[in-house]
């Protein structure tokens, strides 16, 4: 019998759910993609569940993210369906955008997603809009901004994080630290300290191992509470590893890192591997309890698949809708 | 201009645009500024001059000098319920906003399937001839006019300037507004009464026979010189304003150019890859079989704006350069 | 393409890149290239890959995601002896980069007198139909040849990309170079022996009699394309490339005009405000007496480019829509 | 007798006689400007004068600066003559830039003048790409970066310094705090602590009362020699004030800063009168000696104007000249 508190067990437990299901997600996108039967190219989260899981666990329904190019996690730890998910990557009229926007642009307003973003570091204005707005119309409402640390890069993040600070907004800049900008490791990118960077610009930094879904949240509950609260803007630094390639077509990855590094983290640092671990030692939950967990995800991520590959495209005359509103 | 005649009073350029943003900030409480200066000191031009006063630095919001931060958090504000205006002091920084522009703000509609708006209003400027030297004086709209997903206005009286800005603020679009700069001083009738002027509707500033000239923002005033120096060549010129560069009112500068059969575009970009290469391509293709000539362009000297007196005022067209190409292109000669 | 029949070999355009980059950075060790991902990774289109090995880190810099900033190190580093080639792996992101290039790089050379120089080149690329929606599939380039003080190159054989290469990187000026991502595993001849080809010169790459199709980059081997097929109805297709479009080659665009007196413009730009817009005017104001009907402009729809495939594919000027303008134009059906 | 080293005392005259050429100059532009003979506007450089002058001290003349567009002062103190200045000022041919830059472009080769900037920011890219030049050719030349504090808002200064700390460029990132941003106090438009956000991209921070010419100069050869020694880039953050208004026609400035505030940093904190006094007390010269050195300098700046008065504005055919090398 497990000394966990029912509130906090529920909690871990939806949090696994959401972890296998991103996990189950991105392994279908893959086998979509490899099967040549998805559009262009896709980034997987794969490796990374526990950081987009954790902090949105944190969060309300209506509160505002903002996403990346890798941002299949970020949409369904936000409440996005795999089934409208998987209709938007392969085009269909049935997807979240009408298929006009594809794995790189998911955006729904039902689930507070203000859209993933193909420019790096393109949706930090965004997002601080949105806590702009939160604040002034006194909404209670946070915003998230999901980026990877390659977005470190781009001036217009200090820009918006000066602003936030000096306007005390509600926005919590993520940064999702799995070590790469594409092929080139961050520390060739990257001088200095990010969190000293933020501090710098007064946004309260903290950093968190961003494999541990449990810590990820309790670091982002915090954050989200003290910009409730109107203390301002964060920055969560959270580090993570990508399992799988920049992008699904990136196989040969040797000249850039190595085989042992990949299989040390999956092996050692697999988030879901450690909640697993976590849940059952806590006797949260029995494997055979998990398994089946697993099994119920597996299927729906079928059903989805299934509705998405049968889904009609839409009709080439939409193509000249929603340019204006 | 039927409009003007009900108009009871003058108002200067700078003047229109203020009323204009008080009577929609006070209409519609989500509108707020935000922009470098804009506060206590109305911007470097004075434009805004007041409106910190009636409505609080809470709707009137000095910025760093974050152009790119600040047009972003327009955008994001604009898709989460308010409606802003941002203030962008020259037209020249166009260059460091343009990703914010053309790649947010214009598309967050398209991406989303529609879900998404961004109902945002960029004010910026254009126009040379301030001895600002290259890097502001120039006159960029053709960057934004390029782009699907932007509307893009260019008014050139204080009447038209106000009765666009309201709609520009109205729409549920990006809309860059522009404002040239030489003009903030000029006056013209605005009436006291509301009134908008819809995005997408030409204007024929000036009825005529013999030749149209299309001018756009701060050239309009030059086109109208141009008509009158001409009156005594016994040259009737028609000038036409097409006012918003997005939506365009094809059909007006069309139907002038098939009415005349000679025409003039008069644009202050320059000239090259510009605007006016748009609107000549749109009328000779529009008004090709009643053409008499080539549509003829003036626009800014494909130049950096040099800052030398003598030597700026050679790369824009005046009334004098305009009027002298008009006599040519109906086979006159002073 | 008299120069075509001496080559020996064929070459993929990307490898035909690399190979003008190695050439001049053997030539000339002040050559080097920045840019994201460029050195081990030889780019996400390893169009460099193996530069690095031959000449090293210090010659091929891996950047940051920082475009506004190592394009302006780029300009920085050209002022002062070096001659920067950088790379901007997406044409979309040219939002980021506008105020180095039109204000700075475009602008240093006329704003000190002469006294100083930009020779730099910025590589980047255009074109659509790779389904990787509307931010990484546009074709800006109308954005630079608006700028004074600007050079823009857009190759659309592997001959052409190494020979205008080869000279933008020994020209004194800032030269943007595009690169149709669709083209890179295009093959086509190319020589052995050291050869360039000057910016401003047109080519014409197919002589015809009926028609006249003046295309772009990645609209040339449509262009052709539909060239072939407009054969098969007797009508003779001639295909001007301008290879450049800024320097323009205005002579020989306006010659072929006037020889077919009918002229389609195709350009993967948005056609609204886009470079088809010039050379359409440039056209009609040096061919106007010699057309029988106006300048048609084929070019991207004016959308943000959508993911789905049959939106995508519905936004481009294709083989068959060419044929079918062009059949049309000449008064025939197909 | 002074006790002061001679090469010390000449170093101190110099930059005495410098910053007073400064000073004259910039008073007779707002007098042409008050007399309509000058075109356009000017941002004056009246009370900074310690900073370019104690900073170029520290430079040799092939050394790199990029100004901005409160520039004179810049430009004088890296050796441009006054009569050249004035010339590109009035937009004549005999100009630096022959008329075609004006006040906020001027740039000379001849002394590693770069060019001032009419973009806040906008040179940061090039002097660190001079620096990277600099580095790359072994010519053990530095960069020096000018900005105004207003400057921090701009994204594109962290990209660069984030680059210039990676590669260990000799750039020096020399930030006048005057304290507005315009007509607004740069603590409305500044969060946290600009020297933490420097050392944060791993660049070395310092501060230093930038009205005493003596200071600027000791702080400026530490960091240049760091830099030529190849140990990287540097930030300089001088506190300083300006006299006059944005420019020559910002006349009434209550609304944005008190008449007192003007009056105290006049009258205690005039960095000639700061360097005056020390090097009188310091026997280095007397009273008498630096009126004489004035009236000179006085006499040298009018023997400019009226070089530049009468010299005649380029020809309208020169406009299309210098667009492409
Ligand atoms: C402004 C911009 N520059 C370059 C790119 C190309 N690009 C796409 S993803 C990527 C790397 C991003 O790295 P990071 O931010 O760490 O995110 P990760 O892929 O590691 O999740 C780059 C350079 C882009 N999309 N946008
Ligand atoms: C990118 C950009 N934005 C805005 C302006 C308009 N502007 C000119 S000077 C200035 C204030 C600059 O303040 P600071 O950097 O502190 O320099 P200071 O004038 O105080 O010397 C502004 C906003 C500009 N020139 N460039
Ligand atoms: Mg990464
Ligand atoms: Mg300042």
């Amino acid at each position: 019998m497990s000394t966990i508190e029912a509130a906090v067990a529920d909690r871990c437990l939806r949090m696994y759910r959401t972890m296998v299901t991103i996990r189950l997600f991105e392994e279908r996108v893959n086998d979509l993609y490899t099967r040549a039967l998805m559009p262009g190219l896709a980034h997987l989260y794969l490796g990374e569940e526990a950081v987009a899981v954790g902090v949105c666990e944190a969060l309300r329904r209506d509160d505002y993210i903002t996403s990346t190019h890798r941002g299949h996690g970020h949409c369904l730890a936000k409440g996005a369906a795999p089934d409208r998910m998987f209709a938007e990557l392969l085009g269909k009229e049935a997807g979240y955008c009408k298929g006009k926007g594809g794995s790189m642009h998911i955006a729904d307003p039902d689930t507070g997603n203000l859209g993933a973003n193909a420019i790096v570091g393109g949706s930090a204005g965004i997002a601080t809009g949105a806590a702009f707005s939160a604040k002034k119309l006194g909404s209670g409402q946070v915003a998230v901004c999901f980026f990877g640390e390659g977005a470190l890069g781009q001036g217009v993040l200090y820009e918006v994080m000066n602003m936030a600070s000096i306007w005390k907004l509600p926005v919590i800049y993520v940064c999702e630290n799995n070590m790469y900008n594409e092929y080139t490791h961050f520390s060739e990118t990257t001088a200095g300290d990010p969190l000293v960077r933020a501090a710098g610009f007064g946004v309260a930094a903290e950093s968190v191992d961003g494999q541990d879904a449990r810590a990820v949240y309790s670091a982002m509950a915090k954050l989200v509470d003290r910009a409730r609260r109107g203390d301002g803007p964060a920055f969560l630094w959270a580090n993570t590893y990508r399992f799988a390639g920049h992008h699904v077509g990136d196989i040969s990855r040797e000249y850039y890192r190595a085989k042992q590094e990949e299989q040390h983290w999956k092996a050692e640092r697999d988030p879901i591997k450690v909640l697993r671990d976590w849940l059952t030692e806590q006797d949260v939950a029995s494997a055979v309890v998990l398994d089946k967990m697993q099994v119920e995800v597996h299927e729906e991520i079928e059903r989805a698949v299934q509705f998405a590959t049968s889904a009609p495209y839409p009709d080439a005359s939409r193509v000249t809708e929603d340019v204006y509103a | 201009m039927l409009e003007t005649a009900v108009a009871t009073r003058e108002l200067t350029l700078g003047e229109a645009v203020r009323e204009a943003l008080a009577e929609e900030m006070r209409r519609d409480p989500r509108v707020f500024i935000l922009g470098e200066d804009v506060a206590e000191a109305g911007t470097a031009f004075k434009v805004l001059s007041g409106l910190v006063k009636e409505f609080g630095p809470e709707r009137v919001l000095d910025t760093p000098i974050s152009e790119a931060g600040f047009t972003g958090i327009g955008v994001g504000a604009a898709m989460t319920g308010l409606r802003p205006v941002v203030d962008i002091m020259f037209g020249d920084f166009a260059g460091l906003i343009m990703d914010q522009m053309a790649n947010q703000a214009a598309k967050v509609h398209y991406m989303s399937g529609g879900r998404w708006r961004v109902p945002m209003v960029l004010r910026t400027t254009l126009g040379a001839t301030r001895r600002s030297a290259a890097q502001h004086s120039q006159s960029l709209h053709a960057w934004f006019c390029h782009i699907p997903g932007l509307k893009v206005v260019m008014p050139s009286t204080p009447y038209d300037a106000k009765g666009l800005l309201k709609s520009a603020i109205r729409d549920e679009n990006p809309v860059v507004f522009y404002e040239d700069k030489m003009m903030y001083k000029l006056k013209g009738p605005v009436p006291e009464e509301d009134y908008t002027i819809p995005l997408g509707v030409a204007d024929v500033k000036r009825v005529g026979e013999d030749i149209t000239i299309v001018a756009t923002s701060s050239m309009v005033q030059v086109a109208l010189g141009a008509a009158k120096l001409l009156e005594e060549y016994d040259v009737s010129a028609e000038v036409v304003d097409p006012r918003t560069l997005w939506p365009l009112d094809e059909q007006t500068l069309i139907e002038s150019a098939k009415k005349t059969s000679r025409v003039i575009v008069v644009d202050e970009g320059y000239e090259r890859y510009g605007a006016a290469a748009e609107l000549a391509t749109v009328i000779q293709a529009g008004a090709f079989y009643d053409l008499e000539a080539p549509v003829k362009r003036m626009c800014a000297m494909h130049v950096p704006i040099p800052f030398s007196p003598p030597l700026e005022d050679a790369t824009v067209p005046t009334e004098t350069s305009v009027f002298e190409a008009a006599l040519a292109l109906c086979g006159r000669s002073a």
